[in-house]
């Protein structure tokens, strides 16, 4: 498992960031936000290009990557803030029907590598504070079926989703995974701004029957460590983007006759960044490796390395964040500039699936202290 | 001296009492609470209208002010008499503004006495709302790079330029500016501090959205827009001295504002906490990172009042203020930074909540103050600026 | 309670002062270390001088004083280092033997205010971790008095007390304080050295007859309330002296042909410890007020103070000291330099009686969250 | 390629266990255990010392380094198959020591052929223990101003001067110096790097006690100290590019180290912490403070050791040594800062313990090593000096 990216994920990289690049860069993210923030952008286009279903198997459609190839391509999205859902619907989405590897749920996966379907993941709720465990919405056996009642907050994507993948308590016992479809009665879905101004929605479930069980609470821990691993990777690009920015701005804003970026102390507080930053990346680089190692590594050791992951670039993230605001000054307070844009992002993905507190937390549970 | 105090005392007790409007009284005292004045006035009520008018007229607007200003002529004693007693019924200030606490003082220390009975009364009277140019896009820590440049033509200025972080620039009539008026010195040696009425041609204000939504501040732009010589504070090119008096006094003010802001915020967000977190099985919050940093930020919150409270103390024993009045703007910015950032983490996903029915209300008013917050240590001179002050005036450092 | 020094403080603080400069400031400290760090240095001198029994009752033969005298006199003696047990006797020793009202106890205080006699309070132990619930040692009756079985440690001044206050639970029950004379048989008290080379004494108790009980659980959380108050006084002069040295030191010492003090960098963490040791002062003002004012205030809220100037005085001596050593360079680490025994001074003094972490605790505790 | 180096490995195998002495197989690998050399040389057994003698004679003290000059003279891929040879046995190395990872180097790089023959084979046999003269009272973080001066006279130079914190000097034979050849020019011009014997008259060593009690540290003082010119490296007055190279090599060397202690340390905090604190009833250490800084400081050094692994499989993948290599110093020094006072919290009461038998060894070693820790970040250029140049170098800040 060297660190080191392969040429295929050089590659990966390069088209991204070009991608992203010809389509305006972090411009299109602004003039998504001004059009309303609704809907998933160029997911059609990001489907052509095989990243819909760059880690579905090949058998379902996908290019059947591993987590090191999608942490690339959200790191390459970070960096323009790409609005489109590449960690709700091609790892959380894609990953909750598949892993559980139910025919219900592997069915979908064709059309959602291909773009033709989003789905995504509904698991969050407003009294969890990111603990599964805390799962309030429940499934009641009815028949054959089940039927769902609760409330979801935060579903990425969940507004333009065709196929939801809910979790919830079998009759209020272990937590599982259901497939629901857009058109079930009972299901309320509404959309919700947040900070970073992409949507996200709040799902009501009264009655709702679901088409099949595709997972137990294993699959989802599973689906969400994915979801860790991209949010990590996107959050590297996102500071990556902005402490770039400052850099360049401290080179380039003169005050007192001089660079700003000649006083030490911004100097030095530069390379602290730069250090954070470096040390999430190696992490990151770990755990993709470690979460695509699977059953090669030690019980336990990928799951720290995912939480060391998200931990890591969440911290770096937002230190990178308020320090790029502050060392913009008046301009970076300016909503005309495009760092608030990252600082917001910044902050939105660093509490998505566990902040660094909670990882630590988890990370202490895991190493038994 | 005491004796005369307790029978102003009583005076101004009586007078409020029977005078002041009942619907003010009980008023919540919010520092940005009150009228603002001005041409374009917009009274909250018949009765805000009517306590300014019965203040002015007394001079108790402006309470310390000369009585030649229109002003109060009151002692520093009975201004604290005054205050104590519009407190005691909970009333508002009668009128609120820069002309008040910025220009009024400067002109008071700076002005020629024509310019003071030109430019005082209207102040007194609520008639005039002034605002502040000050920094421009190229210029901020650096103040003194300022480019807006004022050419003289026989008794008047021409300004051209553009000033920016102007607050309330819309709803102002005039504005104290830093213009350029000679590039041949030393940057500070070619500074005026001039008084311009924004009425007149070529001025125009643009507001700023900023990363938490609407705000009070303007760009304003100046094209060929004529002031009166008259106007200049403190004599051509010699108004860097102005400035940083004013300067001065507006960062100890901002101390002050972050002192005040600050207290009650520990209730408040502990309430919070145990709304968003619950209690473990002794009762503590239960998340015990967060309990902890609420402890921090109470605690520094308190340590933050006490130092305020230590100035004031000393100072009413008579000593020279202190070194200590110096951290009141980098610590309390801070300090309101940290409390937002925990006020945001306790709200957990409702913490990044920008709009929509589904958040509550308090939430959405949290995010955007923690957003707002991140410009506490940049405006009024930055964290940096201020650290590098202590250093050199207060730590003596070469 | 403004907080401002009275004249009378000012006096104190004055003399206190010109006391250990004429004494020989913070040499003095290194003779008594190179000399090996035993016994109580000058008391004797600075009994004289009223110091030990600035606190105690005028009726008992002291000055009737209060915590923001004593304060003043700490701050003084923490500037220079100075050895002696201001803190272990003429504070808990003092309060210890007069706080509850015992006429046993009360009887020991002439003494102690002239110096005749040490007192010492035995109240911590090693697994305690500074709970004063987690008392192990026992008291039990035995006829009309009590017999106290267990294990002190780090007493200041114990080695060389002439009788030790110690804290007990009554037959495994609540707290108690009880009277021991140094030579009560069954008494053990040995001499350990700690990284400030202040000797501190480790007390066995083996069915130690007590001579008296002189106070309960609620007398003894105010002595140790008023040497918090003490140990956060003289904190702010370990630190503020250990401030003023690196001050000039960053005036002084060239580097690339200018004073090190011309680092922007070096200036802002300055900046930045000065704002500490402010806020600390207040803090430790006001809880002294507080402990003063005694029933004048609202309950809860003098210990709430006490709690505030430790937590602040303790966080920041020991980001001082951390400061104060990096900003020396290589000759800070050396033992030749003073700041060393600074730095030490710092820490111990830092931990006894709770450190920052242990009165955040306290004080959510009291604020109820 | 690989088939040879196959061969190579099982003939290294055969030869280590058929020769290895049998006392040192199974050794703890601590990074400073080994024997030191020098005229001085303490073997820790006669094993030690059969040991240095049968390595020395292959060359293999020093694999890399040419023959001619006594090395080993192998492949770098050579050098890898005998380290891993060598850990399969868990043997120590043969011989450590300043004259094989600092002055050899230099030599190497800079030498001329008549000083590598000269000085590098004794280094190789173990039978010259070398030190470092650097830093001077006066020239710390600004080391090019260096005062200690040498002055030609025919052949031979005289040395009048201070060096501070030369490790072990006091058990050493020789020194590489840094010294003052010409005062005219501009300061990094006028320095020339010279070897000095330390049995000359005139040089006397004094131990520096530090606030953590003894160290390796010493003082060198040089009075009339003669030196030969012909063991001048690099040139006279060119001995600042000497100097810089070697520089740089010790930072890379320092920021090994660290990653290297680092690993094990999260195991041994937690039980400490279990032990001194105990659990709660989930079975949590019962801090949660403490608890969440064990796991802070174990995820730090995690992400530190993930990033000395990223460099390494970087230069392993053939990719040029990335700026990522700078941040080793730093980071390294301030986390095993943050460990050894997590320690100390962590033992309560026991932390402050100096000395006494009442206190645990454990404890009394861990209070030394947290306020040894604190020369960390000042030691081998300093946190500030590192982050200059990470500023500068990394960063391309002007």
């Amino acid at each position: 498992m060297d660190l080191v990216l392969s040429d295929e994920q050089r590659m990966i990289r390069d088209g991204a960031a070009s991608f992203f690049r010809e389509r305006g860069g972090v411009a299109r993210m602004r003039a998504y936000r001004d059009a309303g923030g609704v809907g998933v952008g160029l997911w059609r286009e990001l489907a052509e290009l095989g990243w819909a279903g760059l880690i579905v198997p090949e058998a379902h459609g996908g290019a059947g990557l591993g987590m090191a190839e999608m942490a690339v391509v959200s790191e390459a999205a970070g960096r323009v803030l790409a609005p489109e859902p590449l960690l709700g619907c091609a790892v959380l989405g894609a990953s909750a029907l598949g892993l559980g590897g139910v025919e219900a749920g592997l069915g979908w996966l064709a059309k959602v590598a291909s773009g033709e379907a989003v789905a995504a993941l509904a698991w969050d709720e407003r009294a969890m504070r990111g603990e599964t465990a805390r799962t309030g919405t429940v499934a009641r056996r009815d028949g054959d079926g089940w039927r769902l009642e609760g409330e979801k907050c935060d579903v990425i994507a969940g507004a333009e989703a065709d196929v939801l993948v809910v979790s919830a308590r079998k009759d209020g016992g272990e937590v599982a995974l259901f497939l629901v479809e857009k058109a079930a009665p009972g299901l309320t879905v509404s959309a919700q701004r947040r900070v970073d101004s992409v949507s996200v929605a709040r799902v009501g479930l009264s009655g709702v029957a679901a088409s099949a069980e595709i997972g137990d609470a294993s699959v989802l821990d599973k689906v969400l460590d994915r979801g860790r691993v991209a949010a990590a990777a996107e959050l590297l690009g996102v500071a990556g983007a902005a402490f770039e920015m400052t850099l360049a701005y401290l080179k380039e804003r003169q005050q007192f006759g001089v660079a700003i970026g000649t006083f030490q102390t911004l100097r030095h507080r530069a390379a602290r960044l730069y250090m954070a930053l470096e040390l999430a990346r190696s992490a990151v680089m770990a755990a993709s490796r470690a979460v695509d190692a699977g059953a090669g590594t030690r019980a336990g050791e990928a799951v720290q390395m995912v939480s060391l992951a998200k931990a890591r670039a969440s911290d770096a993230a937002l230190l990178v964040a308020d320090e790029a605001v502050q060392m913009h000054g008046g301009i970076g307070m300016t909503d005309e500039h495009d760092i608030g844009l990252y600082f917001k992002r910044a902050r939105v993905l660093a509490m998505t699936l566990g902040d660094g507190a909670f990882h630590r937390d988890r990370w202490a549970r895991i190493a038994g202290y | 001296m005491s004796e005369r105090l307790n029978a102003f005392r009583a005076e101004v007790r009586a007078w409020l009492e029977a005078e002041a409007p009942a619907s003010l009284r009980g008023a919540p005292a919010g520092f940005l609470q009150g009228t603002w004045g001005g041409r374009k006035v917009k009274f909250d009520s018949p009765d805000h209208e009517r306590w300014l008018r019965m203040m002015a007229e007394r001079g108790w607007t402006a309470p310390t002010w000369p009585t030649e200003y229109g002003g109060g002529g009151l002692s520093k004693a009975e201004d604290e008499v005054l205050k104590s007693e519009l407190r005691r019924l909970k009333l508002p200030p009668p009128l609120i503004g820069f002309g008040l606490v910025m220009i009024g003082p400067t002109l008071l220390e700076f002005g020629t006495e024509a310019q003071k009975r030109e430019h005082l009364p209207p102040i007194v009277r609520g008639e005039i709302r002034w605002c502040q140019g000050y920094s421009e896009p190229g210029s901020g820590s650096d103040l003194a790079s300022l480019r807006t440049s004022a050419v003289r033509d026989g008794d008047r200025f021409v300004i051209n330029g553009q000033k920016v972080w102007t607050s309330y620039a819309e709803k102002s009539d005039w504005i104290f500016c830093l213009v350029r008026t000679n590039t041949q010195v030393p940057k500070q040696q070619g500074i005026t501090f001039i008084l311009v009425d924004m009425d007149m041609p070529g001025v125009t204000t643009r507001p700023i959205p900023l990363i938490s939504g609407a705000s009070p501040f303007c760009e304003v732009f100046f094209s060929d827009v004529v002031a009166e010589a008259r106007n200049v504070i403190g004599g051509i090119d010699q108004g860097w001295t102005v400035a940083k008096a004013l300067l001065g006094h507006e960062r100890t003010m901002v101390g002050e504002v972050f002192a005040q802001s600050v207290a009650g915020g520990e209730a408040e967000l502990a309430q919070a906490a145990r709304r968003y977190i619950g209690a473990d099985a002794d009762g503590k919050v239960a998340d015990p990172l967060i309990r902890h940093e609420l402890a921090q930020v109470a605690m520094d919150e308190r340590a933050f009042m006490l130092t305020v409270k230590r100035i004031k103390d000393g100072a009413k024993a008579g000593q020279r203020p202190g070194p200590e009045s110096s951290i009141l703007k980098v610590y309390g910015t801070e300090l309101n930074q940290r409390r937002r950032e925990l006020s945001v983490r306790i709200a957990g996903t409702d913490g990044l909540g920008w709009e929509g029915e589904d958040y509550p209300p308090e939430a959405l008013t949290a995010t955007r103050e923690w957003l707002r917050a991140r410009g506490n240590t940049i405006e009024g001179g930055t964290s940096e600026i201020q650290l590098d002050i202590i250093a050199k005036h207060t730590l003596g450092l070469p």
